[in-house]
């Protein structure tokens, strides 16, 4: 699996998802791969500590996440009952292992 | 003296032979009125006649004059704008701008030249001629260079009348000779304002003779020349103030016709002005009352004319206890027309009824749930016609009917709130404490509520009842025994699945219990699946006064934060259309997202 | 008919004074030669470092801040300054579209042109120089991008058999795959779909202000797709009547009377000049093939957008493919005895066939080789001549 | 579950885990908790993308992670050696959905 990094693919608004119908695209960018670089050691104290029971599992996560670190600015379109409509933080302009 | 075109045009072929090129008309606003025109900067190219108005190429123009002219830019034409001067006998100087194009190659021979453009000039304007003034000569035909150097071939000219819904014969002759057109009478742009002719233009050569037809188009420009009139309308009307009181409330309105037409460009010099004065002297009647005038162009068959509208309004509210009868005239004055009848008045009888503030019904019965929630709403209440109020401002204040209650009544009476809604016209009821409620099993509720017109302090009351029911449901369990509601979020809007939504109270939730509302369709949709303390005013688009105390209380019309997913914006809060299900954290955000998630999924990645 | 109130001393000067409204040619009496004409801020920076120059320079701005702007033009000290200015640099000077400072450039074109013109004119000489881009150069670069090109756009429908063709929405993908296009797209649209209260359910001005952002920043090669793509059905005219956000751009509840607009556009330096740069290069010319002066569709195109996000912003008036009909959003109601003025200038919009062979031939990518529509002769009163019947004469 | 939050604990640095041996303690400080509200419009996509295939599932998170925004400044003790020790980045300072 690839490093933590910036993915692309040109979608049409109606494929996102959210409910909108429109046939204008976009270049939909998300951050995909893994952060193995990314561990600190309040990681490897957290992955110990729930280890030992200090700390219970499954509450708080002791690796990284690849996640965006800023968003692309808000993305206006025409739908397709011809009203504008705007989305914001829909894809991803940088990514980082936090 | 004016010039009966906005502009005129011709056009000049480099190394074109010197002759005339345009004839200039001015026609006459007096009777002794004499016209010397003059250029107003001189050209070595162009000359004017100063008594006949006849502007002539007096040397023909090179290739280098055209360089010179067009700064060496390599154009095939160039646009010259002359300004002609027209100077009358009372040493009044009128000017018209003759656009001049020059072209960058010979004139075509006179076989090359179509017979449209031998009979007609390439750019005209449409001709106009004022009303009420002097006959006179207002046109030339021909295209004067084509008829200088193609004079072997025979143009004459015909000019007919259109059939003229009016019947009348136009006044227009044409001078055979010199294809000039004249205007023979004074015309009266209020009985017609356009004439439409047929110039029919017959070409005659050696082999061939075509005729070509070309419409024109004469208007007539206007002056003040009527008074203003009813036109069998009225000039007074009635004007009742009641429950409109605002500032700004129209009372009554009349209307004034012109027959003549009014600009309403350039606006500050906009011609035919009227006025609109109130006729007084008394103090009181000018702060209470300002006459409001606009106007606007309308047709009085077939011709332009204006309608004035004159609108009787409120200066400032009036207080409910005003009460008074009176006649106000206002002074309509067309301040341009010299003849008689330049104005008349108009007359508003205005009667100001008083307003009873008091309430229709002898007592307000209301039932609650005894489990309501924080801001269940319990009610409105409302002096009467208080719907049709404007201007009128009235508070509500609940005290208990017993002066001497028990402390626990006491305690029981302050669990129920009222908060003015609808531009302080209504007084909304809620549940400001119900664990009081709850804990003291509150009875019976009696109120005295006091409706108070903040301008006058004029009051009524009436006694008001609330009756707190029970409803009888147990409430439901955890496995380990627990009231499931303890688990439930503050807001009903937090909970996104229908199972969540119903078993669960939220703030504002009239009987404990939140409501689930379906939606339908499978796009944005204003009936988004939600859930709502009480779907009678949640959602509705209306962020009220007693939704707006909380933001958990209804997201759905009060959020003014992020809506994540497929959504619109109520206009100025909460959500008016969704996708899906539409969910919120109060102030945080919400999210409108697809509601038929069979399972959440969580790959791998997502732990 | 306009009546000047007249300038005392140009009666005096009348026969001497050359002072030249709107084209540059130079005095008759003396040939100055001819100058390659600065841009207005350089020459104003020259003409300030000529004491004579830029002393006459300054009286010629009290002349024409003066109260009543005639008596002060008519008086000796400016008539002087005129005939001094007329000599320098300044005289002659344009601006350039986009250029550093444009506004600045405009304003001392106008203060100088203010005080050569005699009331109110038609047209108005553009200050802007011309553009001398080739014709073809903007259709091949509109047969590049228009979906001809299959990298530039996903799925360019154009190409796809079947599915209609909607060259507007390929013009917003584009836009949107392009950074500069799509953010500056997305900031006019937010901003103009933005409440700001209960009785205005937008900020025009703030509208306005970013389409002029849009149609400056964002390369025309983007810009002009969006705004003069060619449809052949309704879903894709529609979508181009709403590229510039009608609604708050361009609609308003009342329709103003068009001279009205006119002279409000007129008040502010950059309308004016784009108004008379749009009048001067799509003016209607009966001498050229394209109907437009010189057969420069793109200064047409130009000065078009250039309009777009002003008093006078002009709109597609409905969404038919058939015909291309645009308007500003005004009307000759209310024009008194000015209504062949208004209905004039009304038409240099809605029936102008230099600016509709100009789109068309944009938004079909077609060169000005296929003979466009002969031009109507736009006889000013737009009503066609008809010749009837040639009858040879008996030999 | 709780939304996402600062947690702490004192524990001596020998129970870090990370190969310390000193009796100092310090309040090691996490995040934990629910990320419920943290979700965006690239989340709702992303997650839509996967259910859709257009994004192989598995590679990228479409929900935020609970982790550190800020760390503590770093941490100094004397170890049972009688020697100065530092630890970066050990604790969080500030938690936030990402």
């Amino acid at each position: 699996l690839k490093p933590c990094s910036l993915k692309e693919l040109e979608v049409s608004v109606s494929e996102l998802g959210l409910g909108y119908q429109s046939d204008e695209t976009l270049l939909f960018r998300y951050c995909s791969g893994k952060c193995n670089a990314g561990r600190r050691n309040y990681d490897l104290t957290l992955e110990h500590m729930k280890r030992s029971g200090q700390v219970k599992k499954g509450k708080a996560r002791h690796k990284p996440c690849c996640r965006p670190t800023t968003y692309d600015d808000a993305f206006s379109f025409l739908d397709n009952n011809y009203e504008y409509r705007t989305i914001k933080e829909v894809s991803a302009k940088e990514c980082g292992c936090i | 003296l004016y010039f009966p075109q906005m502009e005129y045009s011709e056009s000049v072929f480099v190394e074109q032979p010197a002759g005339p090129l345009l004839q200039i008309h001015a026609l006459k606003e007096e009777e002794n009125e004499t016209a010397r025109f003059s250029l107003f900067k001189s050209y070595p190219w162009f000359q004017i006649d100063e008594s006949t108005g006849m502007l002539s190429l007096n040397r023909s123009l090179d290739r280098k004059d055209f360089a010179l002219l067009t700064n060496g830019e390599p154009l095939k034409l160039k646009k010259l704008f002359l300004q002609v001067a027209a100077l009358s006998s009372e040493d009044h100087k009128h000017y018209v701008r003759v656009s001049l194009t020059l072209i960058n190659a010979t004139a075509p021979p006179c076989s090359e030249v179509k017979p449209r453009q031998l009979c007609f000039r390439e750019e005209d304007f449409a001709p106009h001629i004022k009303e009420n003034k002097q006959p006179g000569l207002f046109r030339n035909l021909r295209p004067l260079p084509l008829q200088q150097r193609c004079p072997h071939i025979n143009i004459t000219y015909r000019v007919e009348q259109d059939l003229s819904p009016l019947g009348d014969v136009y006044p227009f002759e044409l001078d055979q000779d010199t294809s000039e057109l004249a205007v023979s009478v004074p015309l009266d742009r209020e009985q017609r304002e356009e004439y439409s002719l047929l110039v029919r233009c017959t070409v005659t050569t050696e082999s061939m003779v075509t005729q070509v037809d070309q419409p024109l188009l004469i208007s007539v420009h206007d002056e003040d020349d009527s008074a203003p009139c009813l036109r069998n309308g009225s000039d007074t009307t009635e004007a009742v103030v009641e429950f409109d009181r605002k500032e700004g409330a129209v009372l009554g309105r009349l209307l004034v016709y012109d027959a003549d037409s009014t600009p309403i460009y350039p606006r500050d010099q906009s011609r035919n002005k009227y006025a609109g004065i109130l006729l007084t002297k008394d103090t009181w009647i000018k702060e209470t009352f300002k006459i409001e005038h606009t106007f606007k162009e309308t047709n009085f068959n077939h011709v332009r004319g204006t309608v004035h509208e004159y609108k009787l309004v409120l200066n400032r509210s009036l207080p409910t206890t005003e009460s008074r009868s009176l006649q106000l005239h206002v002074l309509v004055n067309d301040t341009e027309f010299q003849g008689p009848g330049g104005s008349l008045v108009l007359h508003f009888n205005v009667t100001i009824l008083p307003v009873s503030i008091v309430f229709a019904n002898t007592s307000f019965l209301f039932r609650i749930q005894n489990n309501a929630a924080q801001f269940a709403q319990i009610g409105r209440v409302c002096v009467e016609n208080c719907l049709k109020f404007h201007g009128v401002s009235i508070t509500y204040k609940l005290e208990p009917a017993d002066k001497n209650l028990t402390a626990v009544a006491k305690a029981c009476h302050s669990a129920v709130g009222i908060a003015p809604g609808q531009e302080g016209i209504v007084g909304i009821l809620y549940v400001s404490d119900p664990k009081t409620l709850r804990r003291h099993k509150c009875l019976e509720l009696q109120y005295t509520v006091t409706a108070v017109n903040k301008l006058n302090t004029k009051r009524a009351r009436t006694l008001l009842t609330i009756t707190p029911e029970s409803t009888g449901r147990a409430p439901l369990l955890t496995s380990g025994g627990r009231a499931l509601e303890e688990d439930c979020p503050l807001s009903c809007a937090e909970n996104r699945l229908r199972s969540d939504c119903e078993v669960c109270g939220g703030m504002g939730a009239t009987d404990g219990r939140c409501q689930w509302r379906q939606g339908s369709g499978n796009a944005l949709t204003t009936n988004y699946s939600t859930c709502s303390p009480t779907l009678q005013t949640c959602p509705d688009g209306q962020c009220d006064v007693v939704e707006n105390m909380n933001p958990a209380i209804c997201p759905q019309d009060c959020t003014k934060l992020d809506v994540i997913g497929g959504h619109e914006r109520g206009f100025l809060s909460g959500i008016k259309a969704g996708y899906g299900t539409c969910y919120c954290f109060p102030g945080i955000k919400c999210y409108c997202e697809k509601d038929d998630i069979s399972e959440p999924m969580c790959d791998d990645v997502c732990k | 008919m306009i009546v000047m109130n007249i300038f005392g001393l140009f009666l005096l000067l009348d026969g001497i004074v050359h002072s030249l409204a709107s084209s540059s040619v130079l005095s008759s009496t003396g040939t100055h030669g001819w100058r390659t004409p600065v841009d207005c801020v350089k020459a104003n920076e020259q003409c300030a470092v000529d004491s004579l120059c830029s002393s006459r320079y300054r009286t010629l701005r009290q002349c024409l801040a003066g109260r009543d702007r005639n008596t002060m033009l008519a008086n000796k000290e400016c008539q002087a300054a005129l005939e001094v200015l007329q000599e320098s640099p300044l005289y002659d000077c344009r601006c350039k579209r986009g250029m550093k400072r444009e506004l600045q450039c405009l304003q001392i074109y106008w203060s100088i042109h203010l005080g050569l013109t005699e009331g109110e004119q038609f047209y108005e000489t553009s200050p802007y120089e011309p553009v001398s881009f080739r014709l073809t150069d903007i259709f091949r670069l509109a047969s590049i991008s228009s979906g001809m090109d299959p990298t530039t756009a996903k799925g360019n429908h154009c190409t796809d058999t079947g599915k209609p063709c909607n060259a507007c929405l390929d013009a917003a993908k584009a836009c949107n795959l392009n950074n500069d296009c799509k953010k500056l797209r997305s900031t006019y649209i937010s901003t103009c779909m933005k409440p700001v209260s209960p009785a205005e359910p937008c900020s025009r001005r703030k509208c306005h202000k970013a389409l002029r952002q849009f149609f400056d920043r964002v390369s025309t090669e983007y810009s002009y797709r969006l705004l003069f793509c060619s449809c052949q059905e309704h879903a894709c005219a529609e979508r181009r009547r709403q590229t510039i956000v009608p609604s708050c751009s361009y609609e308003e509840k009342v329709k103003p009377n068009c001279l009205d607009l006119r002279n409000l556009c007129r008040t502010d330096h950059l309308c004016r000049s784009r108004l008379a740069d749009f009048h001067m290069n799509c003016q209607t010319s009966l001498y050229s093939v394209t109907s437009c002066p010189n057969d420069n569709y793109q200064a047409c195109l130009a000065s078009y957008s250039g309009l777009i996000g002003f008093d006078l912003t002009p709109n597609y008036i409905d969404s038919s493919s058939t015909n291309i009909t645009v308007s500003p959003w005004c009307s000759c109601k209310g024009s008194g005895n000015r209504e062949e003025e208004c209905e004039k200038f009304l038409r240099d919009f809605r029936d102008n066939s230099c600016l509709r062979n100009a789109i068309q031939a944009f938004g079909n990518g077609t060169d000005t080789n296929l003979a466009p529509k002969t031009p109507s002769s736009s006889v000013t009163q737009s009503v066609k001549t008809t010749v009837t019947e040639d009858i040879p004469k008996p030999s």
